[in-house]
């Protein structure tokens, strides 16, 4: 291979990519280089083809057409086999997965380890292993308990230690599938931190994101993807949001915008709760939600919003103090507290929310199945489920095949307006709303949040856990905090910032007056 | 014509290793190398096809039809009624049929209760271990047998009786007779294979039963009641050769007298007064002023 | 003999060994299937196939330990079956164990009959002998329950170290316990899910052949037809029970034994009094009660059950 | 390397052909083991096909085993759509059966109108209930259902074992561990003079319409399939769990529970320990084989039962050993097995090629 005069040679070269499911066109004929010291953002709306990319890239997926070369240690370009994580591995390319690929039951340093060795090698020292690893969270930031069982440590600490597992390798080239998802602010601040060390070391690095914010501040460029097209690659210095949504979509986004709230009396009393077990535990928490407003909880995830969840869902009950909705109790299982007039909108959405196999019809009368509206005698209305069905999806906007598709093929933003419209169409008096736009690219995100104002203008108190303070500042009428199982005040948002909240999530108090 | 093979075909319920099976299968072996029969059979089928087995053979123009129908008794008469000209020969506790369905057993407890008197004068412990598989009435007979047979030479033996259960577990049934060896039994009743593999181990004496076993543990088996079916098997052969096969008791011929059971013995062990008294005893079953009670009733540990 | 006696005595526990043997074979080649994310039904008749295939050997003039690798080789053959089915294909687990019992079983069961057409006496071999170790077997007690037994309780009983070493000390068994934790972990890392997968289920369905061998080359010396009678399902019983661990499953194989051995004596002691049927429910019921008592909270292999396919959401 | 991926659009053809194939490529495979005992093989083929369905009495016999087959059949495919897997349906099939002989041979003396419905609930109702004692060990201790099952079924063949030999011991059965017969009232109607083939089938038949049409059509079903595919979701969207697990688990076990009656009531006439040759296991395959489907699991009984007559029937007139029809009925059923994987997957068998210099030109 002939190396012509003045031109770098990329890292990693990506050529004419084109990949389909089936009838589906995921990518066509993509190509990109990346340079050692750069940091690619990858955008573009859920399903556009961006994962797909990147498991063509580190060999989960076979190209249908296009090829790979990587930079060889010589500096030449060579050509990676591809349909194979272990080659792209060794030359040097290491993936940060969208979905956690950890071994839940296996400590973190047996996750990092897992691989690193030949497997018949019948002695093991995991001493020098363990002192690499130490070196490395020291230069790096990535602090994480490494004799932690992987399913005790947080989201944020998983993230650490997928990071970590490439750099132990030693990769050239990282590639992080929305790897800020899951963190907090200041988590995410710090990731782009090491980031920008590590490329300054030498690294090419590509990320995917859907916040516009950090894509704009820790790129050196943009690449966008539509419907599996490159329709975009720019230097990010001329780029802006409204130009990045604007390729992303295809037409402009615009951000529902919230008016002030009129709130009506308290609808759901916290009185004196404590509930769940270690850090997750609610000890002795009073707070009050009022009809017609969006009360934001912000906070690190694992301080007591899941067990919140939980028990507003009717999965838990409090061990001491009440929940009382209107006055009375709530009920104490999920069934009942759908009745009561509650929306629960869960976190995980393909855990909790939908029922993959199922069809997306099936899954938008799961909570009312037993309604006469869909059942008669004990048997099942096909008829009405599928008129259902088809509103839904109108109204919605759900992009499927059809109401008997199976709910697990739809996109992300698409199964999380299946449960929007599952819940929300009841007319709730309560809506929970647990990170409702995560994983969700901005147009999906912003129909969310209309739907959320949508909901409290109808009167309905609306309660947002999310650890994206800008969406919070967004749509949320007043914020409260949780931390360690506690919730402080809430506060109007009007009188609150980012960095404020950042703070009070760390656990300072909310009346300290802050200097800059 | 009397020189053409009669076609025979056996259904056993349990494969040709399980002793009981075992004897009837060589009997028929043995009648087919004589040239007499042609013999096919079936083993190991279950209940549920027993009777579609019987159908087949008996549409396939089999002459004579050998099986046990002990677990599939009122289907077997149902058959054997629908192919009169066919003659059935079925081991059975109940009765014969008119007009073609003849029963048999292995009535063995004479030798058996031979052997018990052997076991009976030369335990030592006064403890008898005896293992069978499941209690059902061929086994509880032999074993009441047996049993009478100790105690009307020793009047304070002891028995231990364990049932595990299973046709074809030795390793099992070692484990009992182990258990019970070191619970004081110094002869064992092997119903079962495994049990004189213990006592040959633990150098103590064991019974046989059903088969002769001596030549695979040479001083250890004392003695064994084996059962015959040759007797049986001509008879009934005969009979159809001759085309007067009737609805009779085959049972008859299992006892000592026509051959159908022996008890072989090792003397080079048994003391000979013992030896003795067994064989004026057997000359009494055999012309019948003594009489071996039969008793199917489960025996139970008197320990 | 007081219960307590029964329980004092040295050849009590002799028994409970040699009962627990074929059990730790097999409840190690089930716990190293499951481990890496399969669970094998095919276990019953692989125990029968070791247990054939080995005796079968000797009988033709193999050695004994030509025997035991003759066994551990077929049952590594079913083993590839029920990995290829199960794993690249991801058929139901149930279904294609179940089948492989099946298949094993008929298989075994129609070669011995077609090699072996007229025996009414199976034919025996020369078995492995309890060994006589100098000092150790002497010693009271402990002699006479350990040392006593033959050579392939105590390859069994090597085995429980070898395959707690090779799981929790090499690479190799870190990657079997990622793999049936979570297969996308193993690809993501570089290593063939295929591969660790195929593999374990082949070492673990060799173990359970050993299990089968024993039965034939060790406890007894002869083939018979449904002399495995059970202890294979009773494996898969005990590696819930062990949560998955080797040193608990050699502890649930040796309680079963006990049981059994027990058992066995108790109907000796007051047999006339109860029905037999008692007391060989006993190792039944108190599996069941320890599985409650003890397995609850295990940790289970997370994978288990679940195909990996590349490539697929 | 081999890659498996989903096909699109299968044609009913297709996916009827695969599997028909695979059988026939089964039996192909059983020409080995005949080989090896020196059978003809063109003749074995043609008794084994006479076996199955030469006569009426072939294709009654095929029935008569199938029956038993759809029942425990329907109760795994009930079970394994919630992911409630139960192994146990052996041992729910022989109380089934224990509890029809303890109603049906004397006890209560009816009319058949009464006394037939009676054993049949009295049945299920065993069955059912054995099955609740592993879902509510699951549900309320976490014990896996799958040992609780399996171990189960050797305690219960022990208890009926007990029972035969002690409480239920048929008195005029000469000591044999055998039930009492069941009454005239109790019994079964046969379907025609002459065959075994008998009521059971048409109970059966009428258990898969019904199983068929709640499983599909019902909020039942409707609630235990979200259960099966995802517990957690089923739970957040108030679906009663536990309730719904116990329901499962009471269908499951009566079905199993209804195949024991049907073979004591229908085929055998008493109770014996060993009226089952592993009918609770293979129901488990046929389930399987019919992918859940209670429709499918009857063409899937009847299929295996085919096999299994076919070739034992063959054994006979071909002289092998009759363990062959064992072994083609595992033979057929991995092969079916395999051939499901074709008809829902293109197996791709890809040769990692390195890309091709195209990029030089670039460059
Ligand atoms: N294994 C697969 N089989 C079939 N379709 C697939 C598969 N993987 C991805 N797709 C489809 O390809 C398209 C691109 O998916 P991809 O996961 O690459 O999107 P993405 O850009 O990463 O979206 P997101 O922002 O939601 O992560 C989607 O329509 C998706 O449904
Ligand atoms: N993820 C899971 N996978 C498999 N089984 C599960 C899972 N989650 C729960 N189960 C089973 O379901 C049982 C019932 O769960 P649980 O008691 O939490 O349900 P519930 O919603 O409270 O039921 P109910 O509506 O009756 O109160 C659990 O004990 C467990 O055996
Ligand atoms: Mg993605
Ligand atoms: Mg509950």
């Amino acid at each position: 291979m002939t190396q012509q005069e003045g031109e770098r040679t990329p890292l990693l070269s990506l050529q004419a990519i084109t990949k389909r499911f089936g009838p589906l066109i995921a990518n066509s004929d993509i190509s990109l280089d990346l340079y050692s010291g750069e940091i690619i953002a990858l955008l573009g709306e859920n399903g556009a083809g961006k994962t797909t990319l990147m498991n063509i890239l580190f060999g989960h997926y076979v190209a249908d057409e296009g090829g790979i070369w990587v930079q060889s240690s010589e500096g030449t370009l060579e050509a990676l086999e591809p349909g194979t994580p272990h080659a792209a591995l060794a030359s040097g390319i290491g993936m940060v997965h969208q979905h956690f690929t950890l071994a839940e039951n296996l400590s973190a340093l047996d996750n990092i380890l897992l691989g690193t060795e030949p497997l018949l090698k019948p002695r093991w020292s995991r001493k020098a292993a363990r002192t690499k690893l130490q070196a490395l969270m020291a230069k790096s930031g990535l602090e994480v308990d490494l004799n932690q069982q992987v399913s005790k440590l947080a989201v944020g600490e998983r993230q650490r230690v997928e990071i970590l597992k490439a750099l132990y390798r030693d990769a050239r080239i990282l590639v992080l599938d929305e790897p800020t998802a899951v963190l907090t602010p200041q988590e995410s601040e710090g990731l782009f931190k090491t980031l920008e060390l590590l490329a300054a070391n030498g690294l090419g690095i590509i990320f995917i994101s859907h916040k516009m914010a950090e894509v704009l501040s820790a790129s050196d460029r943009v690449l966008v993807l539509r419907h599996g097209e490159l329709v975009a690659d720019l230097e990010t210095s001329i780029c802006d949001r409204n130009l990045l949504a604007d390729l992303m979509v295809g037409h402009s986004v615009d951000v529902p915008t919230r008016d002030a709230a009129t709130p009506g009396p308290a609808t759901l009393m916290f009185r004196g709760v404590s509930a769940g077990t270690g850090r997750e535990a609610l000890s002795n928490v009073d707070f009050s939600l009022r009809s017609g407003e969006i009360l934001g909880l912000a906070g690190v995830s694992g301080n007591g919003q899941g067990t919140l969840s939980k028990l507003l869902s009717g999965l838990e009950q409090p061990t001491s103090g009440a929940v009382e909705l209107h006055g009375t109790p709530l009920s104490r299982n999920a069934a009942g507290v759908i009745k009561q007039g509650v929306a629960r909108i869960p976190e995980d959405r393909h855990h909790d929310g939908i029922v993959g196999a199922m069809s997306v019809a099936d899954n938008l009368v799961i909570e009312e199945i037993r309604s006469p509206a869909y059942s008669r005698f004990g048997m099942l209305r096909f008829g009405e489920i599928k008129k259902r069905a088809v509103e839904a999806i109108q109204a919605y906007d759900i992009r499927c095949p059809g109401p008997s598709a199976r709910a697990r093929l739809l996109s992300g933003g698409n199964i999380q307006k299946i449960v929007l419209a599952r819940t929300l169409d009841q007319e709730p008096q309560v809506v929970l709303a647990a990170q409702p736009s995560r994983g969700l690219d901005v147009g999906a995100t912003a129909e969310v949040h209309r739907r959320l104002i949508a909901a409290r203008d109808r009167g309905a108190a609306v309660l947002v856990i999310s650890e994206d303070l800008d969406e919070l500042l967004r749509i949320c009428d007043s914020i409260a905090v949780i931390h360690r199982g506690q919730i402080s005040a809430p506060a109007p948002t009007e009188t609150l910032d980012k960095q404020r909240l950042g703070l009070m999530m760390a656990g300072h108090p909310a009346n300290k007056e802050l200097a800059g | 014509q009397a020189d053409e093979p009669l076609k025979v075909a056996a259904i056993y319920t349990v494969p040709v290793e399980q002793q009981w099976v075992g004897r009837i299968h060589q009997a028929l072996k043995a009648a087919e190398e004589a040239g007499q029969i042609e013999y096919v059979f079936s083993e190991n089928t279950a209940n549920t096809d027993y009777e579609r087995v019987m159908r087949e053979y008996a549409e396939a123009g089999h002459q004579l039809i050998v099986g046990e129908s002990f677990a599939v008794e009122r289907a077997a008469r149902a058959v054997a009624a629908e192919y009169p000209e066919v003659a059935f020969l079925m081991g059975s506790s109940f009765g014969p049929e008119e007009p073609n369905f003849a029963v048999f057993d292995n009535y063995i407890h004479e030798p058996s209760y031979l052997s018990g008197m052997i076991a009976g004068a030369m335990t030592k412990s006064n403890t008898i271990g005896m293992v069978g598989g499941f209690a059902i009435p061929e086994v509880n007979r032999l074993m009441h047998g047996f049993m009478a047979g100790a105690q009307s030479v020793n009047p304070d033996v002891k028995f231990i009786v364990n049932f595990i259960n299973s046709w074809y577990d030795p390793p099992k049934a070692k484990e009992a007779a182990y258990a019970m060896i070191d619970n004081g039994a110094d002869i064992l009743y092997a119903e079962r294979f495994g049990v004189s593999d213990a006592a040959k181990e633990k150098g103590i004496y064991a019974i046989g039963n059903v088969i002769d076993t001596a030549p695979d543990y040479p001083g250890t088996i004392l003695a064994s009641a084996i059962w015959h079916f040759e007797p049986t098997a001509q008879k009934a052969i005969e009979a159809v050769k001759a085309g007067n096969f009737k609805a009779d008791n085959y049972g008859i011929y299992s006892y000592m007298q026509p051959g159908g059971s022996t008890l072989v013995f090792d003397e080079t062990i048994i003391p000979a007064d013992v030896l003795e008294a067994v064989k004026a005893k057997e000359a009494a079953i055999m012309d019948g002023s003594f009489t071996v009670e039969i008793d199917d009733s489960e025996p139970k540990s008197t320990k | 003999m007081e219960y307590l006696d029964i329980l004092l005595n040295a050849s009590f526990w002799q028994a409970a060994i040699r009962i627990a043997t074929p059990l730790i074979f097999g409840v190690l080649g089930a716990l190293i299937c499951e481990r890496a994310g399969v669970l094998n039904l095919g276990i019953e008749g692989i125990f029968v196939v070791g247990a054939m295939s080995g005796w079968m050997a000797v009988w033709l003039g193999a050695s004994l330990w030509g025997g035991v690798a003759v066994a551990a080789g077929c049952g590594a053959l079913f083993g590839l079956v029920h990995g290829i089915l199960t794993v690249p294909l991801g058929l139901s687990q149930h279904v294609s164990g179940l089948g492989i019992t099946m298949f094993a079983t008929a298989a075994s069961y129609y070669t011995y009959r077609t090699a072996l057409p007229d025996v009414t006496s199976p034919p025996r071999i020369e078995a492995f002998k309890p060994l006589d170790i100098p000092m150790l077997s002497d010693l009271p007690f402990i002699g006479e329950a350990l040392f006593s037994q033959t050579a392939m309780t105590f390859l069994a009983l090597f085995m429980v170290l070898a395959v707690a070493f090779v799981l929790y000390r090499t690479p190799l068994g870190l990657a079997i316990r990622a793999v049936g934790d979570n297969p996308a972990a193993v690809e993501a890392q570089g290593l063939s899910v295929y591969g660790l997968r195929i593999g374990a289920i082949m070492a673990g369905s060799a173990l359970m052949a050993l299990g089968g061998a024993f039965l034939t080359m060790s406890a007894f010396d002869a083939f018979f037809f449904g002399m495995i009678n059970g202890r294979g399902w009773i494996c898969i019983a005990l590696v819930v029970f062990a949560s998955w661990r080797p040193g608990k499953a050699l502890l649930g194989a040796l309680l079963f034994g006990a049981f059994d051995a027990f058992q066995i004596r108790l109907q000796n002691e007051v047999g006339a009094a109860v029905p037999s049927q008692v007391f060989l429910m006993v190792p039944y019921v108190l599996s069941i009660i320890a599985l409650v008592l003890v397995a609850r909270k295990a940790d289970y292999p997370r994978a288990l059950l679940q195909p990996y396919f590349p490539g697929q959401r | 390397m081999i890659r498996i991926e989903p096909r699109q659009n299968v044609s009913h053809l297709y996916a009827f052909f695969v599997p028909v194939l695979a059988a026939v490529a089964a039996l192909g495979l059983a020409a080995i083991p005949l080989y090896a005992a020196g059978a003809d093989i063109s003749s074995a083929y043609v008794s084994m096909w006479k076996g199955a369905f030469g006569s009426a009495f072939a294709v009654s016999e095929l029935l008569t085993r199938a029956t038993p087959l759809i029942l425990t059949g329907l109760a795994a495919a009930v079970a394994f759509k919630a992911k409630l897997w139960n192994i146990g349906a052996e041992g729910q099939l022989y109380v089934g059966a224990l509890a029809a002989v303890a109603i049906g041979s004397g006890a209560i003396n009816a009319p058949p109108a009464i006394m037939i419905p009676l054993v049949m609930l009295s049945g299920m109702l065993a069955g059912g209930l054995l099955m609740l004692v592993p879902t509510l060990m699951k549900t309320k201790l976490g014990a896996d259902e799958v040992v609780t099952t399996l171990l189960l079924n050797f305690i219960i063949l022990l208890f009926v074992q007990m029972m035969l030999e002690g409480p239920m011991k048929d008195p005029m059965g000469m000591g044999w561990p055998q039930s009492e017969p069941m009454s005239p009232e109790a019994t079964l109607p046969k379907l025609f003079a002459r065959m075994r083939v008998h009521w059971g089938l048409i109970i059966a038949l009428g258990a898969a319409l019904l199983l068929y049409i709640i499983m599909t059509r019902s909020v039942w079903g409707f609630e235990m399939r979200a259960l099966g595919e995802n517990v957690s979701a089923a739970r957040h969207a108030g679906i009663p769990v536990t309730a719904t697990y116990i329901k499962v688990g009471l269908i499951s076990g009566a079905m199993a529970g209804l195949a024991g009656v049907s073979e004591v009531a229908g085929l055998k006439g008493y109770l014996t320990s060993d009226i089952s040759p592993g009918f609770g296991y293979s129901g488990i395959v046929v389930a399987m084989l019919a992918g859940l489907s209670p429709i499918g699991v009857i063409v899937a009984a009847v299929f295996i039962a085919a096999v299994f007559v076919g070739a034992d029937s063959m054994s006979r007139a071909m002289s092998v050993s009759n363990y062959i029809a064992d072994l083609v009925v595992a033979l057929s059923l991995l092969c079916v097995l395999i051939s499901s994987v074709f008809v829902r997957y293109k197996i791709r068998f890809i040769t990692p090629r390195l890309p091709k210099a195209a990029r030089e030109k670039e460059i």
